[in-house]
């Protein structure tokens, strides 16, 4: 597309500019204190300083939610728009300028509840994008009620007696998706490995999903202190071609060697257990992206009034 | 025109036809000496083609179309569908084929009666007579193999058929069309299309050679062979017309005094948006807005534009803001059942001044309603349909010509005032064929490419001008422009902002520019007289044959005239000062309204037309108004029976 | 009421109170005898009481509320939510907590402005002070070790405050709250709020069994301790009133002659579905509608109703419609961005004939727009949103009371006439806290018990009585009732039908049944005279606030009545009749409508408010419209003000 | 529920009554001439029948579609609904009336497309119902557009250059949500195989999911034509807890044995294989029903009015 190309050059773009993180950042989160959100919002920011992304050529799409107000506390370009339709705001966006580097925050109920179908359906075009299911297990922002990750047996206030249903697991279920290509899982309590597979999901090209367990000490306090006090209940899936934090194995001794490549192994994985599993549980770098099958080549003004006319003259009388 | 009276005159001189009351006095196998041949004159003529569906009566109806634009006949062209995916064959609900008005000068809409109909059985012949879509003195060539069928039940099917017919003084002429067709192929339920074609190309003096080429044209796809059998066919049916039909018709072609162009409005939307310089389309298929799509999908990407096919309509409506968001408008093409469910992000777009462009191509309702068949009733709710107070742009074209166009001028109006566009096309529209002045494609019609330079130091995301609202945007990839667009209540910076003013300004801001636009509008002209007994007013699709109904009426000494809205909002400037101009006016609209002496219905709890309420909401005027649901075009003498009966009414005539 | 001035004298007997002008002489530690105490005598009296969100100021608010109703006061509870999930602490958008107006008549809006603030902090008193919610002279309790506190930045930051302060005669008091509460809680932040209710509940005069009972209510699901804890800290801020403030206020209650129950609006919507004997409640979470489901969620399964979170909007109407089918009317609620996702729904529910209830509790728009805040800006998407013409019903209660049995209107009104009933509320009435009369439930607002007996021979699915489209319905499980309902055109067997007669004859029906509902209506009464210079027109939560305003206009002589509307769709009827009695029209909205004397702004183009435009259609009287969309409820001065200026311009006053 | 129970007791119903096949037609189907969907009408009015379920405690739901024109040819009671929103409806359905049975009938757009986000749900719901997808891998009411199911490289009128994607793969999506229950899959060619599967269906106690493969001459000719002229590319899963049509052995030579409590094995055999499986691929008696969680005990109208009576009385002033 002329536009794409024609800021890939970074016409008018400050090209050799240092940006530092504080450069990234926006305004005064207005999270919960202790909102495991912050910390992602520092995750990505890091990501952003490290790869040294311009804001001008960056996007953050959200929906509606605690989580969804992420863009607004970067000052790259962003979209927040309305609850559960991230993924077709930022599918749009890919498809016309894949020189963007986009990425969708969305909260549980925005992407598995309201949004899912546009979630199954994001996983099969595999547009390049990094997804992030900031995943609380909870509706924070409308607050308390129950969300489709929200455990069962979990009280809310639209299920006081215990939240009904066995919560679905995103992992298995974006597994069970034709043509996914990333699927990933990590915790905001973890920086240093969410870093890592925030990065990983930046470098792979496609639809890389990656679940991040959030913390809402205003709703869903008890549900993840124990994994965020006691590292011995979670596991790291390790792999050398995985998500390597070198920096964690002293302290999360609990890892298990999974090659990335194998999809029944991520899907018997993903299934829930005892110990949370965090790190990359599927990569697959030759799945059809739909944004590149779509590309289109570039057209003059001209060019295009000419072809119109050819067009015009099948209809002639 | 007048050619409803004249119409009448030509027929004055048709020889004595016979009619199914003598059955023996049919035309003989023998030569028909052109002496004895009458040849009717007249300055329009309405012809249908109708058979089972699958029999390919459309594909016949639509070269005679063509050919006949070519020559230099005004044509009008719609489509008899039927209802059900696979009907029961010989059955009135299996009616499929076109209809053609073909007239020397323009013709502007399907007209009231057919005047000849060639039928593939008596069938479909009967839904056709049933729905009264024939003229009393049609002439009907009629498919006579069921009249000798070997099944008993068929016999008398065609007997009970003629009988149910014979009320009627049409003039039945027997084809032999199985017979003929076997001569070249073994199947002729393949055949008989072109066969027909044949039979009309000769009643109707169209060139031979323009006939096989629009021939070769249809079937270029297929095998060479299968064009030739198929000119051989159509040739046949000449022949047997040449031999065994005393009459023929002439409509006299105009000559073509300027580069036309002949297709349907789904064609036109879509060669508009190219035109308008548009690049991606996303829908998801819903009838009767889906060939815009395919049409596109199958040139777009020549154009550097994609059609994208999303999972529902919610994520087409998604996928085009997004794309507008990041570079040239983009838009999106549905019907009613679709527009609902993109009611909540036209509401995203209008709050976030992302420009989008979305077509919705009109069909009956409510809820699933009638998919194949057209209705106006979609007007409030692209008017209203969003919660909260979401001002944009609704347009509708009244002509297959106004579809390419109105593309244009949508996407253009998209980006000078950063807003919605709804535009409303419908089912008769969509399907509806007819030439017109070919465009001259025009790069200013194209949105300007995308501009990534860095925006002017400090400039905000929404710098309204206070005065019109208008502001520019910054697309991602220009320096400097980096801002949050949100749904939720913002100030210029596009932070969240709940207080009293930064709303009450949003809103402001967000609504003025539908006063600006308005005040860009020229006043709209009358169809008629500037002043009168009587004033129609109609939108979309009804134009041609509202102005034919006046035109009629008119030659009738009734003191009518007729305008015709394009703007729905904002509303054409000047209207109150025009309807003020006469006695009554009152609106011609294919959508529901109460009838005004229906059981328990008053002046007060009248439900009346959409477009009859927006009038008397705006201009205080007691419009009144004539709607109906038929799931049809309307007949321009049905309208004209309602301005006889309207002035009537206020004993004028 | 008169209240507005009466007020002003009540005042004119406080005693001198000290403000900030001279701090040394505010009230001393040391007992104030009681003769030197001023009592101001009120016939009402608004309070708020605010906080940083999560200090708890809103419990505080609620139980000063309900013990005043209790004691017989007529009381109307806001509350003042902060627009964040989490703004930072001693901020102005920080600010939370509850404005509760109490009278010795009944209190029907939250007034204009307060006049004792008990604030927290000096921030949030100031985000108070800047959306202009306080008198001039307002009495001020402040929290005041932010004067002394060790950061310097904090201590400037109330200095300054103080100075912006300094401009109004507000009459400030400084409290030691932190420093009081230490001898009762170690953490403060947990304590102040009762404690604030002491000094309120020893200011007005309050029954101190009733307040200790109701802290005990609030809290019993927490340990016993918890709560008397919180009665110590509360009988700590009475004993601290006691000693220092030298004044009191006196807002006589009046003898409670009837049962009365206080509630805010959600709740009244949750027990109105009880009484109705709805069983089915199927919902998406959605401010400000949500707390209507969690309410249900706690007591319906008492009922035998379950309230079902369903994964969207659109699921949820289709549940509620699936349920409505196959036995007792079931119902939705939701806000407008929710109400634009069941859009399809509520049209396919309208083509089915089947009966259902969707609660719309409005908020403001459009898209995400202000969440928290009360708009009422759906009219017209509730009314137009679907494709198709949808005839159905639409109600809009105007207070909490109302809430409750509009649910059972709208359920009775659903099944009797097999159609959609749209209800629309909004975050004033949802939140707002108000006594009424406690209603007395009755088994005929139930809906009757399915019957699921043979259905009469050969009785049609839909057998329209030809006069008014009504028919009864079948339930699965009725043998002998069996059909397909369908959302595309169909006959009265329900069976697809696309054949003109057929859609017309069912979209007739359809409608005739709004018509017919008209009828049974009753002509709506004015508040004020029958005739006279101007009539105010409301709809929704405005009604006590029009209606104030109205009584202090013509305190002050002004010749003003206003109307308020119930029925928006069919409308009520006599409305034309009423208004020619009135010099002038007007309503007033929270909703859009552009000023007629902004830029570009013409009698032609402007947009005006939603329901003045369905009055102007209807009745083609040249109805004006005043609204605004603050976020906020109107407040009766402002309209006063506009009432005035509209009198004065028409040269009456 | 009171209605539910007395319905139970069948009040005014014929019990005695004998259904044959015919009672259960009505009207005659409007599909093209070769179109699965007669045989899998006429596989579901077999069941019917060899069931003897009354008309009025039957309740078929649609969506939009030539699938979705189901319930129109069965004499039961019908909801012929909008696109996408079958299984919501039939949820509300069943939610109130559990004494009914419930079949939603869907065409693979309707499901698997607009329709996918209640799908997900739905399977997570487990209320008892029977789900048909009639999958002819194409939109076929609209005329020949690309389906979420049609293969990659296949031409229609919206991707007239071969569809895009890889198909999606509804058994594996299905069998990715945590608490599915039960998963199968059938031809409309094999008559015994479909019967034999939708009653299987129908005894299980849950959401039963089955995907009917759907020759669409019309549109899709090609695609199951050689399937369904030689049995040697099918693939027949057996097990004696499984789909068992004895009668096929002899034709479809190609069986395995596959345990439906195996879910791994499940997922693994339900990604696409060089021949077509047929058969039950997951069931799980075991799993929480949702209309079974919310079941509601009946209360009388004074009942209820005594208990609005004392809530009243909480707000008392
Ligand atoms: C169409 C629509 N439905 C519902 C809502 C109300 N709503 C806002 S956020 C939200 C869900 C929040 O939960 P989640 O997506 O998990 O995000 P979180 O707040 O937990 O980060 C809901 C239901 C809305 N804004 N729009
Ligand atoms: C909201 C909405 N969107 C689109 C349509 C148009 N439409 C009707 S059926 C259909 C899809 C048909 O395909 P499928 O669901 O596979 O059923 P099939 O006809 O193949 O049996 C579509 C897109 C509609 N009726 N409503
Ligand atoms: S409510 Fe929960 S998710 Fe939302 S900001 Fe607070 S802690 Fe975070
Ligand atoms: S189009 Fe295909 S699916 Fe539809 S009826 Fe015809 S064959 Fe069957
Ligand atoms: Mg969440
Ligand atoms: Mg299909």
């Amino acid at each position: 597309m002329t536009d794409a190309t024609c800021s890939l050059l970074g016409c008018g773009a400050d090209e050799d500019r240092f940006y530092a993180m504080a450069d990234y950042a926006e305004g005064i989160p207005r999270w919960c204190a202790g909102c495991g959100d912050h910390a992602i919002l520092s995750a990505v920011q890091r990501l952003l300083e490290s790869e040294q992304l311009q804001p001008e050529q960056t996007v953050f799409v959200s929906g509606i939610g605690c989580a969804s107000r992420f863009p607004h506390y970067l000052s790259t370009y962003g979209f927040h728009g309305i609850h559960g339709r991230a993924l077709p705001v930022a599918t749009g966006i890919s498809l016309r300028r894949p020189d963007l580097h986009v990425f969708a925050v969305m909260g549980d109920g925005d992407c598995c509840s309201i949004g899912a179908g546009h979630w199954i359906h994001a996983i099969r075009y595999n547009i390049n994008m990094v997804a992030l299911l900031l995943d609380n297990e909870i509706y924070g922002l409308t607050k308390d009620q129950t969300s489709p990750t929200t455990p069962q047996g979990y009280p809310t206030n639209t299920q006081p007696r215990g939240s009904y249903l066995p919560a679905l697991n995103p992992l298995s279920a974006t597994l069970g998706v034709t043509n996914a290509s990333f699927v990933a899982q990590s915790a905001d309590w973890v920086p240093a490995h969410l870093y890592a597979t925030i990065r990983e999901a930046y470098h792979h090209k496609g639809f890389s999903f990656v679940r991040i367990l959030q913390r809402c000490p205003q709703y869903t306090a008890s549900l993840f202190e124990p994994a965020a006090r006691n590292p011995d209940l979670t596991e790291v899936l390790v792999h050398d071609r995985g998500i390597t934090v070198p920096e964690l194995d002293a302290i999360y001794r609990n890892r298990r060697v999974h090659d990335p490549t194998d999809l029944d192994q991520a899907r018997q994985l993903a299934e829930s257990a005892e110990k949370i599993r965090i790190g990359l549980f599927y990569r697959n770098e030759t799945l059809p992206r739909y944004e590149e099958l779509r590309r289109q080549a570039p057209h003059g003004a001209d060019e295009r009034n000419r072809l119109l006319g050819e067009e015009l003259d099948r209809y002639a009388v | 025109m007048p050619g409803g009276k004249r119409r009448r005159r030509a027929f004055a001189l048709g020889t004595n036809m016979v009619t199914t009351s003598h059955p023996d006095a049919s035309p003989t196998s023998s030569d028909v000496d052109d002496s004895a041949r009458s040849v009717i004159r007249v300055s329009e003529h309405t012809v249908e083609i109708v058979s089972d569906s699958g029999e390919g009566a459309q594909k016949c109806g639509q070269i005679f179309g063509t050919v006949s634009a070519k020559m230099g006949n005004g044509v009008w062209t719609v489509e008899i569908i039927p209802a059900e995916i696979q009907p029961p064959p010989r059955t009135p609900t299996s009616a499929s084929g076109n209809r053609i008005r073909i007239g020397t000068g323009p013709v502007s809409n399907w007209g009231d009666h057919v005047n000849l109909v060639v039928a593939f059985n008596e069938q479909v012949l009967l839904a056709r007579h049933r729905l009264d879509a024939l003229a009393d003195d049609a002439f009907i060539l009629i498919e006579d193999m069921w009249e000798r069928h070997a099944n008993a039940d068929i016999r008398t099917a065609w007997h009970d058929a003629m009988e149910e017919l014979d009320g009627r003084s049409y003039r039945i002429i027997r084809v032999p069309m199985e017979e003929q067709c076997l001569s070249v192929v073994e199947n002729a339920r393949r055949g008989k299309n072109m066969f027909a074609l044949g039979l009309l190309a000769w009643i109707y003096g169209r060139d031979p050679d323009r006939v096989r080429e629009q021939i070769v044209e249809q079937f270029k796809k297929k095998s060479d062979d299968v064009g030739e059998r198929n000119v051989e066919l159509c040739e046949l049916g000449m022949r047997w017309a040449e031999e065994h039909l005393d009459f023929r018709v002439e409509v006299r072609p105009s000559p073509i005094d300027r580069p036309l162009v002949v297709m349907n409005g789904n064609q036109a939307t879509a060669l508009g948006a190219v035109a308008s310089g548009m690049e991606l389309c996303a829908m998801y298929p819903i009838t009767p807005a889906t060939s815009v799509s395919h049409y596109l999908g199958d040139i777009f990407e020549t154009f550097g534009g994609i059609v994208h096919q999303a999972e529902d309509e919610i994520a087409a409506a998604g996928v085009s803001i997004g794309a507008s968001f990041a570079g040239k408008v983009a838009f999106t093409v549905t019907s009613g059942p679709g527009l609902a469910l993109k009611t909540e992000s036209i509401g995203l777009a209008v709050m976030t001044e992302t420009p989008l462009v979305v077509v919705d191509v009109q069909r009956g309702g409510p809820s699933t309603g009638l998919p194949t068949k057209v209705e106006q009733s979609d007007l409030l709710a692209a008017l209203f349909g969003q919660p909260g107070d979401a001002p944009h742009v609704v347009l509708a074209p009244a002509t297959i010509e106004e579809c390419f166009h109105c593309m244009v001028t949508a996407r253009r109006i998209a980006d000078a005032f950063r807003c919605v566009v709804v535009v409303l096309t419908d089912a008769n529209l969509a399907t509806g064929v007819q030439p017109f002045p070919r465009p001259e494609p025009d790069t200013r019609w194209h949105a300007a490419p995308v501009d990534l330079s860095a925006v002017p130091n400090g400039r905000r995301p929404y710098e309204w001008d206070p005065q019109s609202g208008l502001s520019t945007r910054a697309i991602p990839g220009q320096p400097g422009g980096m801002f949050t667009a949100t749904g939720l209540a913002h100030d210029e910076w596009s932070k969240v902002a709940y207080d009293p003013e930064s709303h009450q300004r949003g809103s402001d801001m967000r609504s003025r520019k539908l006063a600006v636009l308005h005040q860009t509008l020229k006043r709209p002209t009358v169809y008629g007289g500037d002043s009168g007994a009587l004033l129609l007013v109609g939108w979309g699709s009804t134009k041609g044959a509202i102005e034919e109904a006046v035109e009629r009426a008119r030659a009738e000494g009734l003191d009518v005239s007729s305008l015709h809205l394009r703007f729905l909002s904002p509303l054409e400037p000047g209207l109150k000062d025009i309807f003020a101009q006469f006695d009554r006016v009152m609106t011609i609209e294919i959508n529901y309204s109460d009838d005004a002496d229906a059981p328990f219905i008053t002046a007060e709890n009248r439900r009346r037309g959409q477009l009859c309420w927006l009038l008397r909401a705006n201009t205080l005027v007691d419009v009144d108004c004539w709607t109906r649901v038929p799931g049809e075009p309307l007949r321009p003498g049905r309208i004209l029976d309602v301005i006889r009966a309207k002035l009537q009414l206020a004993g004028r005539t």
